[in-house]
């Protein structure tokens, strides 16, 4: 009886699951392949952190409408493949390999995290399909892929200009730094570290704390006592509003600067008065007062009755630079192609920043953001105080 | 006679403040079945969980078959052959009545585990245990669950299980209790069986004076932990303090 | 700043404290470990909010109607969750329908009020200095509605009635039901009780941590400080927590990176130890 | 007539063996995408956890949710051993699998003092543990960056380099799993198991050592979760912290009661379910998860023995209906009688 059942179960989970394959492949491709061109964005819709994949799909859907309004590129229409990577790295892999394989994509852009991207991109390699990424983690430039882009500016570029701002606009000598201990937090944090070094101030100390946590007092505690000048923050979004209105609460009087994070809307907005004063090195700011970052500001609220968020700027401006890419194209449109477009792309003028591929320093090649705010928040918006080019 | 299988020698054991056993001594020979009777309370129960080893003593020492066991736990002891049955039949309830047998057939017949893994699923002990249901009087089917049985047959299947794992010494609590006339009889017949033809010492709690009676060759009468009365069922018959127990009992209630 | 550790242990020792005391008043009532008690903090949180900025009630009406909210929910959780499965034979089943449930209550939370944390005010703003440390207000307040729902607990379960049915059925359900008094209408009780304890609780850290669905991440170390303190024990659980809090608050000393495995692992070793806990709960069942 | 019966149990074995093999070595990887072939993996190695927690669980009765500690374990171990001194992943996998069993023991004698709820709760305490090492011990897991480029699976210079290879590899191990755990339910361990699992009385009664044989357990399981890290660190060409957090644990043990926990089968089937459902279900989008958990608690109340316990019950019916009658040993019943009720 036993055999029996095993049986039974065998073939229906067999016969469901392939038809489900079967089903989910037979509706793509054919006709309309050769019509449009289809780029996909895997990004979380579901799950702890599917605001980040909605900020990403409405700069992506923003994008599409402007672009089929103007004839399409190269006279096609563009069409946007969605997959939903769900909450595990695996089911992140899932997804990503079938936007590669299943979803005749020319390219693909993704805000995962940065340990899911580290993952990924040797399957981007596998299947030669140009991926575009909302990250920053330098250690997936190093991976050395030829198909992985960074679309913002590495951590590793943008420490010595964190450093330097820190010394020299904010007078730092001894600094704490405070870290969120996960792919991004870690690898930013080490070379802030290192540059601070560098430029001759001394970090006294470094905590670092999960994910998760949202009580600072007893970091504070230890911050107060080792006497610092200086408080350099890395952390989550969700995190950055706490940790602001804690900072404030226990009176710690000193410089503070944070990562791109802590100029999101949404960190701003949950600390209130409390972040005020945070200078913070940041790829996106609502505030930017470029045209083009104004134009998309403005665009943005229009369609989608709220204002951006750094997913959205992120995810639109790849969109940019993929047509750019795509544009300059005389032949067929394939992922190879585009792939060699993307190498020649030079001064493509986004709503973040401009992007530009230089290869005049290998270690840096695929990373095409050219420049980063820094920002002070005062009276509950960043203002933009500069723009550092790398 | 013969040496005796298990021994008590000066047992004590108390909860807090109270007394559960003083100074118990018990000798049980094998092929004996042995009464333990005593009012309601008395420790009767709690004396079985000592010699089982699911409680501890708190002084004296118990031997089976002139080795000391009083510190070694439970499984140990019934590895060593003490072997019990419960007020309410205790069974793997979740489990079909196959692997209630085998895990007393396991006992009996130990292998390595290497061999139960790769050797064949071999059923010798079903002749024996056709037998001893067969002296039981009730029928079932391997595959069955426990649930299928009624009471007094699943108290009876936990005496087979018992004599099944070839222990020397059986403690059994209240076997008739919930049975009713035909079923004792049989579960006596069972019993009998196992003191004569298997050579087991069987320590029996019953409140039935009738089964006492009629299958104990020796009984020991305990009240408030300790022993009052100890002899053949005639003496015991006979015994003042032990009617005074009984009597005063009943007065009270 | 040892002082100043122990101060801020003791304050977030508190925060841990409100939800091991809903989880505690569980286990007393029903033996049962309920994983989706961070669920019902962080709903706490969500409708205290809705009912504050969305509706516009001022406080003295919002406590009230939040805490019947919040009941009714705990009684709706408890008939879905917990009644259908109380006959199991596997303890299993019902942890594996609290984290469903604890799925299903962040997911609507997400649908109703978005994937965003909200700003709720503080009661009363600005901080407080006590030994060198600047706490917020709001802290006092937990400190002091921390007390007063020990010292409600206890009445519940020492002085009141219902209460003591309330340990009854948790011992031994058969003997409940000889008291006269139906199981379920005192175990749903119980849920309610301990939904609304928590969702105030939720209602109190709001203006701290902000009112988000993370907010249910503190359900583990509310366990801890539980299971330390003693389980089943009303007292032991606020020390416990209390505990926790410190433990945590200290271990920044030796190092951060660790900090969490720090807090877990004197948890274990403590269980090893000391299976009782810190104070014996009427409860106990360890080893 | 026993050998009558034994002759028509063989023959559905070796049919649904043969089916087996067609199906899975065969039609899945002819007719699925890469894609639908890394779901494929990732269910593999989810079974092979679940078959440690489905024991621990289904035969112990212990509800444990520490796998995802001793999958790091063994994940860590084989790729640190396979990167720095280059020895072949099938091997380092073993030696992660030893590696997770020898911490099961020292841990489980600690643990399996507590009873029920608290031996639980110290799994997750043990989960915590594991993460915040595994996230924070930088020079051995590379902290929170993980290592990337692990090594594939290789074998006398045969190497697998696509997900169908890996799909290969992994079943073949996950067979070998599965068929290595089916048969210790019916040892002599199995059933102390069990009886440690319904009757800890009955246990000691029967001369079973009870610590010794939930430790055992515990570190049975941990060793099936330690190949399962070290299979998805080689398969996945990368090992990061964030595979192994509570909620990883917590999805397994859903897995796990989904399927039945009575049969490893049963674990199977309930794997694939929970690592299909998502992508059944995408044109949900964001309910998904909504949907899911109503779904586990309507599967908890409905059919708490999961997929298994429904099959049988199936099974049962049919057999009912059409007057099939299971093949019994009577016990008890003169051998005379039992030549005539036949």
């Amino acid at each position: 009886m036993k055999k029996l059942i095993t049986l039974l179960l065998a073939v229906l989970i067999v016969f469901g699951m392939t038809a489900c394959g079967n089903g989910g492949g037979g509706n793509e491709g054919g006709g309309a392949e050769a019509e449009t061109i289809r780029i996909g964005v895997v990004s979380t819709f579901s799950g702890n952190n599917s605001g980040h994949g909605e900020y990403c799909k409405e700069g992506a859907e923003l994008w599409k409408e402007e672009v089929n309004a103007n004839g399409g590129i190269n006279g096609k229409l563009v069409e946007l493949v969605y997959e939903d990577n769900g909450d595990t790295n695996e089911s992140y892999q899932s997804a990503f390999v079938k936007m590669l394989s299943e979803d005749n994509v020319v390219a693909v852009y993704s805000n995962g995290f940065s340990d899911q991207v580290t993952m990924v991109i040797p399957d981007a390699d596998t299947y030669q399909i140009p991926f575009l990424a909302g990250n920053s983690s330098q250690a997936c430039l190093n991976q050395g892929s030829d198909y992985y882009w960074m679309i913002r500016l590495s951590d590793a570029i943008v420490s010595p200009t964190m450093a330097n701002a820190c010394v020299d606009l904010l007078n730092m000598s001894k600094v704490a730094i405070l870290q969120v201990n996960d792919s991004y937090g870690d690898g930013m944090a080490d070379f802030v570290e290192e540059a601070l070094k560098a430029r001759g101030a001394e970090v006294a100390l470094r905590l670092s704390f999960d994910g998760d946590v949202v009580q600072f007092n007893s970091y504070l505690a230890q911050v107060e006592a080792a006497g610092v000048d200086g408080i350099v923050g890395i952390a989550h979004q969700e995190q950055c509003g706490p940790l602001m209105m804690q900072i404030d609460a226990a009176e710690i009087d000193v410089p503070l600067m944070g990562c791109s994070q802590f100029a999101t809307a949404l960190a701003i907005d949950t600390a209130g008065e409390s972040a005020d004063g945070w200078y913070s090195l940041a790829d996106w700011t609502n505030e930017a007062d470029t045209e083009t970052a104004q134009a998309f500001v403005k665009a943005y609220t229009e369609k989608w009755g709220r204002v951006p968020d750094m997913q959205s700027v992120v995810c639109y401006d790849a969109m940019h630079i993929l047509q750019a890419a795509i544009e300059s194209i005389d032949g067929e449109i394939t992922p190879a192609a585009i792939n060699e477009a993307i190498y020649k792309t030079n001064n493509i003028v986004g709503a973040m920043s401009t992007y530009k591929c230089d290869s005049s320093n290998p270690a840096y090649e695929h990373c095409l953001g050219q420049s980063i705010f820094t920002t002070q928040t005062v009276n509950g918006s960043g203002v933009v105080i500069g723009v550092a080019q790398r | 006679m013969n040496r005796p299988i298990l021994e008590l020698i000066d047992v004590n054991k108390a909860f807090g403040g109270v007394v559960v056993a003083e100074h118990v001594n018990l000798k049980l020979y094998p092929g004996e079945i042995h009464g333990l009777i005593g009012p309601n309370g008395a420790g009767k129960t709690t004396l079985l969980n000592l010699i089982s080893g699911i409680y501890e003593m708190d002084s004296g020492r118990i031997e089976l078959n002139g080795e000391d066991i009083s510190n070694m736990p439970a499984y140990l002891r019934a590895r060593k052959g003490i072997g019990r049955t419960f007020q309410m039949p205790r069974f793997l309830d979740k489990a079909d009545i196959e692997e209630n047998i085998r895990i007393a057939d396991d006992l009996a017949n130990p292998v390595s585990f290497l061999k139960s893994y790769f050797g064949k699923n071999d059923r010798a002990y079903v002749p024996r245990l056709n037998e001893l249901t067969r002296i039981a009087g009730f029928s079932f089917n391997l595959e069955d669950d426990i649930s299928s049985l009624t009471f007094g047959q699943r108290k009876m299947l936990e005496i087979i299980r018992a004599i099944l794992a070839n222990h020397k010494v059986l403690l059994v609590d209240e076997p008739a209790a919930g049975l009713n006339g035909a079923e004792i009889e049989n579960e006596i017949s069972l019993l009998k069986h196992a003191a004569k033809n298997m050579n087991m010492g069987i320590l029996l709690i019953e409140h039935s004076m009738d089964m006492i009676m009629n299958i104990c060759s020796n009984i020991t009468v305990i009240n408030f932990g300790s022993v009052i009365g100890n002899g053949t069922p005639d003496e015991i018959a006979a015994n003042q303090d032990v009617i005074e127990a009984y009597l005063g009992r009943s007065k009270d209630a | 700043m040892y002082l100043q550790l122990l101060i801020v242990g003791i304050a977030m020792g508190m925060i841990y404290a409100l939800l091991s005391l809903g989880i505690v008043l569980l286990v007393r009532a029903v033996g049962v470990l309920n994983f989706a008690e961070g669920q019902l903090f962080m709903l706490g949180a969500y409708v205290t909010f809705c009912l504050t900025y969305q509706v516009g009630m001022p406080l003295w009406l919002m406590i009230p109607i939040a805490v019947v909210i919040l009941f009714l929910f705990g009684v709706l959780f408890m008939f879905s969750i917990y009644w259908p499965l109380r006959k199991s034979t596997w303890s299993a089943t019902i942890i594996i329908s609290c984290l469903g449930a604890s799925s299903v209550i962040s997911e609507l939370v997400k649908v109703i009020w978005g994937n965003n944390p909200l700003v709720y005010a503080p009661l009363i703003k600005g901080t407080v200095k006590i030994g060198g440390v600047n706490l917020e207000y709001q802290y006092l307040i937990i400190i002091a509605v921390c007390i007063l729902m020990i010292f409600l607990i206890q009445m519940l379960f020492d002085k009141m009635y219902v209460g003591r049915i309330m340990q009854a059925a948790a011992q031994n359900k058969y003997a409940a039901g000889l008291l006269g008094v139906s199981a379920t209408l005192t175990v749903a009780a119980t849920y309610g009780i301990s939904a609304a304890l928590v969702g105030i609780g939720g209602w109190l850290v709001a203006p701290l941590f902000l009112v988000r669905t993370g907010l249910s991440d503190f359900l583990l170390k509310g366990f801890a400080g539980m299971v330390i303190g003693g389980y089943g024990s009303v007292k032991g659980a606020v020390i416990g927590s209390i505990l926790v809090g410190i433990i945590e608050s200290y271990a920044v000393l030796l190092t951060t990176t660790y900090q969490n495995a720090i807090v877990f692992l004197v948890l274990i070793v403590f269980l090893v130890i000391k299976p009782d806990g810190l104070i014996k709960g009427k409860i106990s069942e360890k080893a | 007539m026993t050998k009558r019966l034994l002759n028509r149990k063989t023959i559905i074995g070796a049919v649904s063996l043969l089916l087996f093999v067609l199906l899975f070595y065969l039609y899945i990887p002819n007719n699925t995408g890469a894609y639908t072939i890394t779901v494929w993996n990732s269910a593999l190695i989810y079974f092979m956890a679940n078959i440690g927690t489905a024991i621990m669980l289904g035969s112990c009765g212990m509800v444990s949710f520490a796998s995802p500690a001793f999958m790091g374990l063994g994940a860590y171990t084989s790729v640190y051993i396979c990167m720095n001194y280059g020895v072949n992943p099938f091997i380092t996998m073993l030696i992660g699998m030893l590696v997770s069993m020898l911490f099961a023991v020292l841990i489980g004698m600690a643990l399996m003092r507590l009873n029920g709820t608290f031996f639980t709760f110290s799994t997750v305490a043990l989960c915590q543990i594991a993460y915040t090492v595994y996230n924070g011990w930088k020079p051995v897991t590379g902290g929170p960056n993980g290592i990337p480029r692990v090594p594939q699976f290789t074998a006398f210079g045969w190497v697998a380099k696509t997900y169908f290879d890996n799909y290969y590899v992994l079943l073949t191990i996950a067979i070998i799993a599965f068929v290595l755990a089916n048969r210790l339910g019916k040892t002599n361990f199995g059933r102390a198991m069990n009886s440690v699992r319904d009757n800890e009385l009955v246990a000691k009664t029967t001369g079973i050592n009870v610590f010794r044989t939930k430790v055992t357990a515990f570190a049975i399981a941990a060793g099936f979760a330690g190949i399962a890290g070290a299979c998805l660190a080689h398969s996945t060409h990368y090992v990061v912290s964030t595979y192994f957090t509570y909620s990883n644990a917590t999805m397994y043990i859903i897995q796990v009661m989904i399927g039945g926990v009575y049969n490893i089968v049963g674990v199977f089937a309930g794997t694939i379910l929970i690592t299909m459902l998502p992508e059944w279900l995408r044109p949900l989008q964001e309910y998904i998860k909504l949907v899911y958990g109503v779904g586990v608690i309507l599967l908890m109340i409905f059919m708490p023995m999961g997929i298994w316990g429904l099959g049988s019950d199936f099974i049962k019916r049919i057999k009912k209906r059409y007057h099939i009658k299971d093949n019994v040993t009577p016990i008890g019943v003169l051998a005379e009688d039992q030549e005539v009720g036949k």
